[in-house]
């Protein structure tokens, strides 16, 4: 009986998360397809800010250099495109693989430092990845970046990518695929060690955690999480040049993080949403969108340092206790 | 050798430049732990304010004093009203003063219009000064006169005077400075207007050398933080050091090796965090 | 040659110019219950630290159970069966008395990589949460976030995490400080019933609780070791009345 | 939990637009202009605007008896915005022709998706050659030369002109690498050598080092070739370290242009440099054009502007050939491809490519009236991109971004 009780919240929430994938999806076919694409940006950077987020939100280790493995990934994949294979599965493994060695490279370097120090030398890190971005122009076309990726062969019957619908699909897939497994990840033991680690390292490693050790495995998920957005970016987009990989976006993705609520799964999804929202559909309406995307930082920090999922989950506890 | 002597100028020049930006940049953080971005906005305020005054009157010294008063003003009210609100929460500071960079260059873009423009710097430092036969322009020599200058009146305010000393005790042990009866809050508000009006002067100076535009806030403060980095953040000495390490190397990379010159700086910084993450002369 | 559970081996600690530790040897034997005293300043947590690997000594060596473990990280050492305590109550704010006891539990077993299976899914780690939350019982319910929890108890929970994964050697900085009497007592009572062959290092400065719980006493004074004695010795020694109870008040 | 909220956003992104999707009526012709508005290039930007708009109301803001409807975008000078934005125009707007675009990354960005859609696009600033030459489409324009357009037949005269030796300095990416790349083909195929080639990185804060790393002594000419904040910045250290008057600056217009010319003062004096406008030209069509945007916004118009402006008649022009009937694709691309008319910069019209050919001038900077502007001393007629190679050879070769460091010698 006991049991009985327990499973059902999770076959509820499963039949509600079942519901809602399918009626996101047939959103798709309803929209515009420019409204479409601009949900498959959505989708991608929502992504991009999950992965940040296990860094950021679970571990505590706030990286200022995320757009570097959200590049390495999306040019690898695109190269792989250009030169190699049109297979959508060789193009992400191979971007996810380049991604998360990076971040490999990066997190043995990154963990010498900690607290500001992490913050400073993952943003010099991301713009040394700029730079190589920009100056190797033989593999990355330099300036003028890499064009001409087509939409890629997934191999299934049935699922056309060539449309915005289609790929759409192919987003939303992703995505979910990204939640369901970052869902796994933190609420695993090493999630909860991450948890911990977050909130009293010393303790950890006194009650015999490797904390470097899971800082480091943090790093290269994280990256890994960066690279497999970048596979979808660059697939969908057709291109990639050095402004994806710089620090303007490595700041809007924490942003993301931030606004959306660090921690928590449906926040970086949410801090997409909004950002991305912001940028495009406000920017249509007064040239002085850069002051307002200023302002939305600034109150973030003032007013919902938390994040708004935090926030609204504080403030639905306080009123049911009152 | 003359290449040797005119490039050792040149680094001269932009660092003692960079050090007028940094030294506020770096003893803000030592005593307040705050991470500014938005540091380069008072820079480029500086230049702006300073062209304004300077169409006006004609005057440059004004114009110093002008745009220094007015961004350390900007300042404060910044220190007072949003960045005192995310004490002690790094990541926030970041954000946030991201937040402030975004809005200031962006009004900025709206008010002075996105044309890069250029300081008339004083006849008398017009042209250059010839010797065995080299070149170089007065108006930098002005410059590492000046730099000079500040490093040494900073240094014989931190280190002898009476606000010095709380300063100093300050970047050790705010609380104590407390408990001691001083308003540390006061204390705060004046380093932050004076890091303030440091570089907003500096974005006088520096737009008369290398013009201000859009977009110059990012490029100082990105520089800005190297310097810090390396000096060691909260180290007055670190970042008069930190310049010239950083003059030097960008200069002198440039002219050695100028298919790298977009590394001169991160990889010197990224090196210095690996091996000593605390910076030359910044404590553990 | 039987090792010694905890051999400190004249240890040195140098902070800039301050020599915290200055060449102290100790020996602790296995199932030994050992008390730290000193006044503030001694040197016993900077010892301890050593000890715990928390901090590495400048000179000198570390071993347990005969094993140097002076470079070790402290990880190491708890999977050596090192388990601590600290002075200022060290836990996770922000998690559940039960998950806290979840994280100290799952430290030494080999799924605390796991990345796949929830981790409340793990049931023998569980029944190990639920037997030490049987026999620890908090009050509030294992479900309380510490940071709710009241103090005696964050420091009862302090113990708890520490010795639930059955450590050899166990080491507590002053594990009743700040506690009421009757705290204490409790207190006093978990520690005494630890199993004999755990060895058993304690910081305490009630010197009631330092009698019930101990046999013999290490005093420590500038960073050095005075002397080590049982109890009649130290209370007999003059030196230790002055360094201890003379000069403080 | 997060799928609904996904919903949600949706429901907000579609709210937000619902009202431009409908507004699509039939005599309404719609213009979509991409430009920065924000960041380092919005001043460009700004001009890119100005010019459109000033033709625009020249002619009511009517098109073959349809109104003429431009929708303005923000770029941000960023690829990946681009994209977007164009994607808004072409799928939301249903915008008839696109217009403007400032950067090469984002033209380049654009292209595969407007050559997919077959919506014709006219660039009116971005010089990448690439896109009218190996990308080439029958629905991609450029009214601006191309990167390397102007410099070719600049660097066989400036042979002729007595410089026998130069050194090169451009910055590190593709606008540099073409400029420089066609004044240094068609000097050292005049019998030139190029001794140095220096690229500083975008960004950079201060040209001093490089300044003072050229190999003047052994040059009779320094080629430059920057834009914006970094021209006036180089023109301006040039004549600090005391290098103007000792050795001849020539480059492309873009050191120069009219934008920023007012801030490089008396130390642009004397420079000259290869293009094909400047608003002190002396065509037909220049004078009245250079009054109208004078009063209309309060300074002189620049290439920018006046590229902007060639752009908005081209696409008018290409409407009334059709009579307002942009139903086929094909006959737009077709029509517009046919145009030719006198603009400011003189005789206009598109080569096999769809990139200009127009009258190539080399101007001197001098003063005139109080006023620096910049002076035309000779004209090149007719110059295409591809000079005097056939389309074929020219695109045989390798291109110039590839090569940039093998000229000096």
């Amino acid at each position: 009986m006991r049991e009985i009780s327990q499973m059902k919240p999770s076959l509820v929430a499963g039949a509600l998360a079942v519901a809602a994938f399918a009626a996101a999806a047939a959103l798709g076919g309803l929209l515009s397809s420019y409204s479409t694409g601009l949900l498959i940006d959505c989708l991608i950077f929502s992504v991009l800010a999950l992965g940040l987020n296990l860094l950021l939100g679970q571990t505590g280790l706030p990286s200022l250099g995320h757009a570097a493995y959200f590049g390495v990934g999306a040019y690898t994949a695109g190269l792989v495109m250009l030169h190699v294979s049109d297979s959508f599965w060789w193009g992400a493994a191979a971007a996810i693989a380049t991604s998360m060695a990076v971040g490999a490279a990066y997190g043995l370097l990154a963990l010498r430092t900690s607290g500001v120090y992490f913050l400073i030398i993952t943003l010099a890190l991301g713009q040394i990845t700029f730079a190589i971005a920009f100056s190797w122009r033989s593999l990355t076309g330099g300036d003028d970046g890499l064009r001409g990726i087509g939409r890629p062969d997934l191999g299934l019957p049935g699922l056309n990518v060539d449309t915005t619908a289609g790929y759409y699909l192919l987003a939303l897939t992703a995505a979910a695929a990204a939640l369901l497994l970052m869902r796994l990840i933190v609420r695993s033991p090493f999630g909860e060690a991450l948890r911990g680690i977050h909130q009293n390292s010393d303790r950890m490693a006194a009650l015999g955690y490797n904390v470097w050790l899971y800082k480091f495995l943090a790093f290269v998920i994280s990256a890994g999480f960066a690279g497999w957005a970048g596979v979808i970016f660059v697939y969908y987009k057709g291109f990639i040049s050095p402004e994806a990989v710089g620090i303007v976006v490595s700041a809007e993705v924490t942003l993301m993080v931030i606004v959306g609520g660090a921690g928590t799964l449906i926040g970086p999804f949410l801090g997409a949403f909004l950002v991305v929202f912001m940028s495009h559909v406000v920017s249509g309406y007064t040239d002085r969108w850069l002051t307002v995307l200023g302002l939305l930082y600034i109150c973030v920090m003032l007013f919902a340092p938390k994040g708004i999922v935090t926030l609204v989950g504080d403030a639905w506890r306080a009123r049911r206790s009152a | 050798m003359a290449f040797y002597t005119i490039q050792i100028l040149n680094g001269l020049s932009l660092a003692m430049l960079l050090f007028l930006i940094a030294s506020g940049l770096s003893v803000i953080f030592g005593l307040m732990r705050i991470i500014n971005l938005a540091h380069g906005s008072f820079y480029l305020l500086g230049g702006y304010f300073g062209l304004s005054v300077l169409n006006q009157t004609g005057n440059f010294w004004l114009a110093i004093l002008v745009a220094a008063a007015i961004v350390a003003a900007i300042g404060m009210v910044l220190q007072r009203v949003l960045l005192e609100r995310v004490h002690g929460n790094e990541l926030g500071q970041v954000l946030m003063s991201f937040g402030v960079l975004l809005v200031i260059s962006d009004l900025a873009l709206w008010f002075w219009g996105g044309l890069p423009q250029t300081l008339d710097r004083p006849d008398f430092l017009d042209g250059a000064l010839r010797f065995a036969g080299l070149f170089f322009p007065k108006y930098r020599v002005a410059l590492i006169v000046c730099g000079f200058a500040v490093a040494l009146a900073i240094w014989l305010i931190i280190e002898r005077t009476r606000i010095g000393a709380v300063i100093r005790a300050g970047v050790d042990d705010a609380e104590m400075v407390r408990a001691i009866g001083f308003d540390i809050k006061m204390v705060f508000l004046l380093v932050f207007g004076a890091g303030a009006a440091l570089a907003g002067a500096a974005g006088v100076l520096g737009g008369a050398m290398l013009g201000i535009y859009p977009g110059a806030d990012f490029e100082v403060v990105l520089q800005a933080f190297a310097v810090v980095v390396i000096g060691g953040l909260g180290s007055l000495r670190g970042a008069f050091v930190g310049s010239l390490l950083i003059g030097f190397s960008d200069t002198i990379g440039k002219a050695l090796l100028p298919e790298f010159a977009m590394f001169t700086i991160f990889v010197p910084m990224v090196a210095m965090l690996v091996i000593r993450p605390e910076g030359l002369f910044g404590r553990a | 040659m039987s090792a010694q559970a905890v051999d400190v081996d004249n240890v040195v600690m140098q902070f800039g110019g301050l020599r915290a530790v200055d060449g102290v040897s100790l020996r602790v034997g296995v199932g030994e219950r050992r008390v730290l005293l000193g006044p503030n300043g001694a040197g016993k947590t900077t010892l301890f630290n050593m000890i715990g690997g928390q901090l590495q000594p400048t000179s000198g060596a570390v071993r347990l159970f005969g094993q140097d473990v002076s470079r070790q990280n402290p990880y190491r050492r708890a999977h050596d069966g090192l388990a601590r305590t600290f002075q200022i109550t060290s836990l996770f704010p922000d998690m559940t008395v039960g998950e806290n006891l979840h994280l100290a539990v799952r430290a030494l077993s080999a799924s605390r990589f796991g990345m796949i299976r929830p981790a409340s899914q793990y049931p023998r780690i569980a029944e190990r949460v639920a037997d030490v939350l049987a026999e620890w019982r908090f009050p509030a319910g294992a479900d309380t976030l510490v940071s709710n929890l009241s103090y005696g108890d964050q420091r009862k929970l302090e113990l708890a995490m520490a010795v639930a994964n059955r450590p050899r050697i166990l080491l507590l900085d002053e594990p009743t400080s700040g506690l009421s009497a009757t705290e204490t007592e409790s207190v006093v009572g978990l520690i005494k019933g630890l199993p004999e062959d755990v060895t058993v290092i304690v910081v305490e400065h009630d010197m009631d609780v330092a009698f019930a719980v101990a046999d013999l006493f290490t005093i420590l004074h500038n960073g050095r070791l005075v002397t080590t004695g049982t109890a009649a010795e130290v209370q007999a020694n003059e030196d230790i009345q002055r360094i201890y109870f003379g000069e403080g008040e | 939990m997060k799928l609904r909220l996904k919903t949600f956003a949706a429901a907000l992104v579609t709210a937000g637009l619902s009202a431009s999707v409908s507004a699509a009526a039939e005599e309404t012709i719609k213009v979509g202009m991409m430009s920065p508005n924000t960041g380092p290039f919005a001043v460009i930007g700004e001009d890119v605007r100005n010019g459109f708009q000033l033709y625009v109301d020249e002619i009511g803001g009517m098109a073959a008896g349809a109104k003429l409807e431009v929708i303005f975008e923000d770029t941000q000078a960023k690829p990946d915005v681009g994209l977007t934005k164009i994607k808004k125009l072409v799928e939301s707007d249903g915008v008839n022709f696109v217009g403007g675009i400032v950067s090469s990354s984002v033209a380049y960005a654009l292209r595969d998706y407007m050559v997919e859609k077959n919506v014709p696009l006219v660039v009116s600033v971005a010089s990448a050659d690439g896109l009218t030459q190996q990308l080439a489409a029958p629905n991609i324009f450029r009214t601006n030369s191309s990167g390397s357009q102007a410099s070719h037949p600049f660097g066989k005269w400036l042979f002729e002109q007595g410089y026998k030796r130069v050194v090169m300095i451009a910055p590190g990416y593709a606008m540099g690498f073409e400029q420089t790349g066609g004044i240094a083909r068609t000097f050292t195929e005049a019998g030139g050598e190029v001794i140095q080639s220096l690229y500083p990185p975008l960004g950079t804060a201060d040209y001093a080092p490089f300044l003072t790393s050229l190999k003047i002594d052994e040059a009779d000419a320094v080629v430059a070739v920057f834009a914006g904040s970094e021209a006036i910045k180089f023109v301006k250290q040039f004549e600090e370290y005391g290098l103007k008057g000792t050795i001849p600056l020539v480059g492309t217009s873009l050191l120069t242009d009219d934008l920023i010319l007012g801030q490089q003062g008396d130390s642009a004096l004397g420079i000259v440099t290869a293009s094909h406008y400047s608003s002190a030209l002396d065509t037909p069509g220049n004078a009245a054009f250079v009054k109208a945007y004078r009063e209309k916004y309060d300074r002189s118009p620049t290439l920018y502007s006046e590229g902007s402006y060639v752009t908005a008649k081209a696409i008018h022009m290409a409407i009334e050939a059709l009579g307002g009937d942009l139903s086929d694709p094909a006959k737009v691309n077709e029509a517009l491809a046919a145009v030719s008319f006198d603009s400011p910069r003189g005789p206009f019209k598109f080569d096999g490519y769809n990139s200009p050919v127009h009258d190539i001038y080399a101007f001197e900077v001098k003063r005139k009236d109080g006023e620096l502007v910049n002076e035309p001393i000779e004209r090149f007629e007719a110059v295409s991109q591809f000079y005097t190679w056939s389309p074929e050879d020219y695109m045989a070769m390798k291109p110039y971004r590839d090569i940039a460091n093998d000229w000096a010698k």
